[in-house]
């Protein structure tokens, strides 16, 4: 470790690539994710999830249950109030509790397959998986619909009696289970259509996808005689959890501690609650801890997984390759409860360029699935891939190279986004310049071998963030930071304190400070946790120098303005005599108490100008003709960081993104039967992509500063996972002359497509 | 029915437990001996997390009875550093930073020093074969499979 | 006069009037006299949006200062917002 | 839930014989555990064969090979000769799962899980393997093809258990292989396997051949009329594209999550006419 570092100048340790300071204990068995948590005495808590896809839930008889030796606690909709249909912020997120309340547990009605219906805790899991045979429900089993289209029919089975479409005018008088119909608007798509020399139309229809972290949802709550509660739990946001359990609970705010256990991946799905709020409400009764962990069923059955939609595309340019117009109609599935992430599709369908004329029109759609969580970038893939598609086919009927076409027309600093802002430096072009300049882009192909290139983009977020920098005896800092630490933010964080204080990176140790540590911290999401975090790491450390400056000041019998803070030492500004020893952090923390006390920053800010990230995706695939079945041969994802703090981390984000992106595109989809069950819920048939089914995957890291951000850091997180899934379709079309329109392009699909065209032949 | 009574041997110490019929490798590991590095991602042996040796040979601790590693010699990623030395290939995956969320990381450990015991110098392909047992979502393999081919070349060195 | 600007359904709120020229001097200011001027407004300007003041975008933001010819876009909050409500992606692993 | 590992086959016999309620006999376990996980099965006794010694033994036999119905995918693959003579049905074993199923798997298990979808058993059936069984009236062979009679049934009577299988001696000019379709490169349960055995006579025509398909049926296929269409020739373009229609033609397949119809008749001709020209390779040279 100190070697590595020794290659750098220890006051600059941006944009290398340290050992990230919790990685020991995870390579070890030592870090603590969500289910290695125990307390003495815990009990194990289930779930009882409804079998039906849709039903009236008449009655529930837990008195069986509740009679068997071992159990010790039995939870239902009725030890849930309900809550009042309003948006109320939950951090900076808007949710309706009324939603969440039945999302965690089902009232009137089981909405989907695996929809929670009780919850017992028992003194071993074998007793509670018992006592959960023993609870008798009594269903009315009603119609269910689990196709967007088929939802969107006026026939259709109603999911919610008192849902009324909002966004339009004038107010439906009539229930429906569109949820809401949102737009956006720039110019005159008509008259722009009309200026097209050339119209491509298409629809494009997309499955929903899981995150599929490895690690299952798990909770551990412990609820005392007076009310107050500690919980731990696996999650990306613990202010989050803690903001919803309180309310959901009744609880006042100050008396739940929520600690964010080390998390085994979330990609979105680690936002909301699931087993927090079931977990305190079975300790509350039981008033023993009780520790809850999903199966990987239960997690596919019943966490989110993204929407799948149907996507129509029309976009028009001139023989000399200009967008005139642009239009999209998209429409989401929400899962069970409203709240698909249509508006950023709708936002960032036509982002990454440049065009007069846009109009997008999205709709959010329930049905009878478990409602959709957020997943990397969420509802930029599905409109993207759409619009990337139809970019691609565009380019072919031009005769225009596909990255000429985007260049073009990219979005660069100052155009006019269709969703209203004027935008920055952004890197849409030097990303199509990254990806044009590399061999791959000249590389040979040989007969069924095809290449396919995809742009994509992602706004990114700041919000609400603490971080606290206290100056420990010896000089040592710890760092305490607010938002769970996914994927090397602890070593990201500590990077940048060690540059502001300039001291060496290993004495710098960060933590992730728990809900009764700091302030209100919103979660690691929008790919915002380095962002808006070192931001907040920036200000707690001009706090400790300002502190620090005014101590040696008094110390010095000078005014503040003759001293400054420099490299790690504060310094009088004209010493001709030299005789002000500079003093280090270490030197003011000896004689601290003596000086005022503890020396320490905090940060408590509210990040604004996250600067978007945009990124060019290119691959190489191979089919089997015979078999439809595709392989990845070659891999470049060029990408837009701003400044990248950790290049390694950086890097990881794209390579994860990309692999997700091509999880997404050919093999992974929620499948269903006629009775509306869900049958893949496993690792074994929801098929992510492993090791085998990768090539290595090439990285461009583009720095565009973000001149918002003291480093010039951009959120990177999200954004790779945006182009793949355009870029494979268009390998596709390229190694076989087919358009397709459907993910996942699997080998059943595919082969098909080959034999309605004869060519399925070697 | 009575519980059974195993003694085996777990990184390297005699150990005596109790369980049940149905509790498997990774449920004693975990609840009973409190060696909570093997990770249940998914309990049917698709995703690798909980792999450990038996006997020297690699196997998924989910799809093992606890009942019948009697007498049986197990090593979990809680034995693979010595002492202060970590093993290269946990070095090489700090240094190739081959793990983001690190769920998945003690897995790959387990898996690949299995395979480096068996083959010093295994080519890219061998070494996708051989860990597509063990799932990652974070990094899409690149960098792991970069550190355990690094680790095998340092290896060679010795 | 600041330039404001109601993308997307917003301007349903307004019988349709979408831009307007109003004296506000920061966030604040610009949500209070748009919601006198259409009362409807209120609660979805509260329920938050984003705002982006020439060019850059603002999210719970309430004391940022607009600019005497600044140009004001209200735009749905962005992704970790309202209208998303199922927030940004994670960032990682 | 009782476990017993008795060390013989009489006391594995005798448990499996007085055994009243479910009943399961434990090699692997790499299907049964989450079986019993998932609430598929909740058995009253398991009986693990593991400890006994001839379940976990390959021996030569009468210039053919025994090999014991425990014996995991691994060992078969660490097997020095095993692989010369039947590099098909060893292959197959060492497809089923991952490498960490590799540790655990076993073809007796494999078989006995009644999955028309087993890895292993089109490449044993093709190689004319016979199955052993031992039960409460001693021992008696099977050919493999007839142990599973549908999805999760057996031919076996009450008390019996394969203990190990026989791979006949092998005629010079011979060679087998198994291929399998999966949309992934590993870890997929096959959705269409074909296994194909031949030996070569007088002039390099195809003398005998056995052809056996898995997944397109409710149990694993020996497909006659596949193999007649490949005899006597050279498996020339002609005879290839025979074999592949009458693979097809044999073929019943459901419609899954895991395939269509469709596309697992279309894919077992391809995979068949792959899997003839792989064995016929590997005859030429051995």
């Amino acid at each position: 470790m100190s070697a590595m570092i020794a290659e750098h100048d220890l006051s600059g340790y941006v944009g290398t690539r340290t050992i990230r300071p919790d990685g020991v204990d995870k390579v070890t068995g030592r870090a603590r994710f969500g289910a290695d948590f125990n307390l003495p005495g815990q009990l194990i808590g289930r779930v009882l999830r409804s079998p039906h896809p849709h039903a009236r839930i008449i009655s529930i008889d837990t008195s069986q249950a509740e009679a068997l030796p071992g159990v010790k606690a039995v939870v239902t909709r009725d030890d849930f109030g309900d809550q009042p249909s309003e948006f109320i912020p939950a951090g900076e997120m808007m949710m309706n509790y009324r939603d969440v309340v039945r999302n965690v547990m089902a009232r009137e009605k089981a909405l989907y397959e695996g929809h929670p219906v009780a919850a017992v805790a028992a003194t071993s899991a074998a007793i509670a998986r018992r006592a959960l045979k023993l609870i008798e429900v009594q269903y009315e089993v009603l119609p269910h619909v689990i196709d967007v289209v088929e939802a969107m029919r006026p026939e259709a089975p109603l999911l919610h009696e008192d849902l009324y479409t909002a966004g339009v005018e004038p107010k439906p008088d009539k229930a429906s289970n569109i949820a809401k119909r949102v737009e956006i608007t720039l110019g005159d798509i008509d008259a722009g259509f009309k200026k097209a020399d050339v119209i491509v139309e298409r629809e494009f229809k997309t499955q929903p996808v899981h995150q599929g972290y490895i690690e299952p949802h798990a909770a551990l709550a412990s609820v005392s005689e007076d009310g107050s509660a500690e919980l731990w739990c696996t999650t990306q946001g613990h202010f989050i959890v803690r903001a919803h359990c309180a309310r959901l609970l009744g609880m006042d705010i100050a008396r739940l501690r929520v600690t964010a256990s080390e998390i085994g991946g979330g990609f979105g799905g680690k936002t909301v609650v699931y087993l927090e709020p079931l977990a305190l409400a079975l300790s509350r009764k039981a008033k023993r801890p009780v520790k809850m962990v999903m199966t990987r069923e239960e997690v596919f059955k019943s966490s989110g997984p993204t929407s799948g939609a149907v996507v129509q595309v029309k976009l028009g340019a001139t023989k000399d390759g200009r967008f005139t117009a642009a239009f999209a109609e998209l429409k989401y599935q929400a899962g069970a409860f409203q709240g698909s992430p249509v508006q950023p599709g709708v936002m960032c369908a036509y982002a990454p360029y440049d065009i007069e004329n846009v109009k997008v029109i999205g709709y959010d759609v329930v049905s009878n699935r478990p409602k959709v969580a957020a997943y990397r970038a969420p509802g930029a893939p599905i409109s993207e891939f759409a619009v990337e598609s139809v970019v691609d086919e565009l380019a072919k009927k031009l005769n225009i190279d596909p990255i000429d076409l985007r260049m073009q027309n990219a979005a660069h600093e100052g155009t006019k986004a269709a969703y209203g802002p004027k935008f920055g430096p952004i890197g849409m072009e030097e990303t199509l310049n990254a990806i044009k300049k590399t061999e791959h882009w000249n590389a040979p192909l040989r007969k069924w071998q095809g290449r396919g290139v995809a742009s994509g983009f992602w706004f990114n977020i700041g919000g609400e963030t603490c971080a606290s920098l206290t100056v420990n005896e010896d000089g040592t800092v710890s760092l305490m930071a607010g938002t769970p630490d996914i994927g090397g933010l602890r070593a990201s964080l500590a990077m940048v304190a060690a540059d502001e204080l300039g001291i060496p990176y290993d004495k710098v140790r960060p933590i992730i400070g728990d809900t009764g540590s700091l302030g209100f911290t919103f979660l690691t999401g929008g790919s915002r946790s380095a962002f808006s975090g070192s931001m907040a790491v920036v200000e707690a450390a001009k706090q400790i120098k300002t502190e620090l400056c005014a101590r040696a000041a008094k110390l010095w019998d000078t005014k503040p303005d003759q001293v400054e803070f420099e490299a790690g030492h504060v310094r009088h500004k004209d010493d001709a005599a030299a005789k002000f020893k500079p003093m280090s952090i270490a030197d003011f923390a000896k004689m601290a108490g003596k000086t005022g006390g503890p020396i320490g920053g905090y940060g408590r800010i509210n990040a604004q100008g996250a600067g978007p990230s945009l990124g060019t995706h290119l691959v190489d695939l191979e089919v089997d003709p015979e078999t439809g079945r595709v392989t990845i041969l070659r891999y470049t994802a060029a990408q837009d960081a701003g400044r990248a703090i950790h290049p390694s981390y950086v890097e990881g984000q794209y390579q994860g993104g990309a692999a997700q992106g091509i999880g997404w595109a050919l093999n992974e989809e929620y499948v269903y039967g006629a009775d509306g069950k869900l049958q893949n819920a496993g690792f074994l048939d929801y098929r992510m992509p492993v090791a085998s089914d990768l090539p290595m995957i090439d990285t461009i890291v583009v720095e565009v500063p973000n001149p918002r951000h003291p480093y010039g850091v951009r959120g990177v997180g999200e954004t790779p996972i945006v182009p793949p899934l355009a870029a494979v379709a268009n390998a596709m079309e390229s190694a076989t002359g087919i358009r397709f329109t459907e993910l996942p392009m699997s080998p059943p699909k595919v082969l098909k497509a080959l034999k309605e065209r004869g060519l399925n032949k070697v | 029915m009575a519980k059974h009574h195993i003694t085996a041997t777990v990184n390297g110490d005699d150990v005596e437990f109790l369980c049940e019929t149905e509790e498997t490798l990774l449920d004693v590991l975990r609840d009973t001996l409190h060696l909570t590095g093997s990770k249940e991602g998914c309990g049917s042996g698709d995703c690798g997390a909980c792999s450990v040796t038996l006997d020297g040979r690699l196997v998924c601790s989910c799809l093992v009875l606890g009942c019948e590693i009697g007498g049986r010699r197990i090593e979990t990623i809680e034995s693979m550093a010595k002492g202060d030395t970590l093993h290269p290939l946990q070095q090489k995956f700090l240094e190739h930073a081959a793990l983001q969320c690190g769920i998945c990381t003690p897995g790959f450990l387990v898996a690949s020093k299995a395979l480096l015991e068996r083959k010093a110098a295994p080519t890219e392909t061998e070494v996708r074969y051989w860990l597509a047992g063990n799932l990652c979502r974070c990094t899409g393999y690149d960098k792991i499979v970069s550190a355990v081919l690094d680790a095998a070349a340092e290896m060679r060195k010795g | 006069m600041a330039r404001v600007v109601l993308v997307g359904n917003l301007a349903q709120l307004t019988g349709g009037v979408a831009e307007f020229d109003l004296p506000a001097t920061s966030v604040k200011h610009l949500f209070q006299q748009l919601s006198e001027l259409h009362p409807p407004l209120g609660p979805h300007l509260e329920e938050g949006v984003a705002v982006a003041i020439d060019g850059q975008i603002y999210q719970d933001a309430l004391l940022e200062p607009i600019g005497p010819n600044g140009e004001v876009f209200i735009l749905p909050q962005i992704a970790g917002g309202a209208t998303a409500r199922t927030m940004g992606g994670s960032t990682a692993g | 839930m009782r476990y017993e590992a008795p060390e013989s086959l009489e006391g594995a016999v005798a448990l499996l014989a007085r055994a009243t309620g479910d009943t399961r006999v434990l090699a692997g376990g790499t299907d049964l555990l989450v079986q019993m996980r998932s609430d598929i099965v909740d058995p009253e006794l398991i009986v693990d064969i593991k400890k006994i010694a001839e379940t976990r033994a390959i021996t030569e036999e009468k210039g053919g090979w025994r090999i014991g119905a425990a014996v995991t995918g691994a060992e078969l693959k660490e097997h020095p000769r095993l692989k010369q003579v039947w590099p098909g049905v060893v292959e197959a074993a060492n497809l089923i799962g991952s490498t960490q199923i590799q540790g655990r798997a076993t073809m007796g298990g494999n078989l006995c899980n009644g999955s028309p979808a087993a890895d292993s058993v089109p490449a044993l059936i093709a190689a004319g393997a016979i199955a052993t069984v031992a039960g409460p009236q001693g021992r008696r062979d099977i050919p493999v093809e007839d142990v599973m009679i549908g999805p999760r049934r057996l031919s076996l009577r009450k008390g019996e258990f394969v203990v190990s299988f026989f791979l006949p001696p092998r005629p010079k000019g011979s060679g087998d292989a198994y291929l399998r379709f999966i949309p992934r490169t590993e870890m997929d349960i096959a959705v269409v396997g074909a296994g194909v055995s031949v030996t070569l006579g007088a002039a390099g025509v195809i003398a005998a051949a056995r052809v056996s398909l898995g997944a397109v049926a409710e149990k694993v296929l020996l497909v006659p009329e596949a193999a007649q269409a490949i005899i006597g020739s050279r498996l020339d373009q002609p005879a290839q594209e025979r074999l592949a229609v009458a693979a097809r033609a044999a073929c019943r397949p459901i419609d899954d999550k895991r395939g269509t119809t469709e596309f697992r008749i279309e894919v077992t001709g391809v995979l068949t006419r792959r899997a003839a020209l792989i064995a016929l390779d590997r005859a030429r040279t051995n």
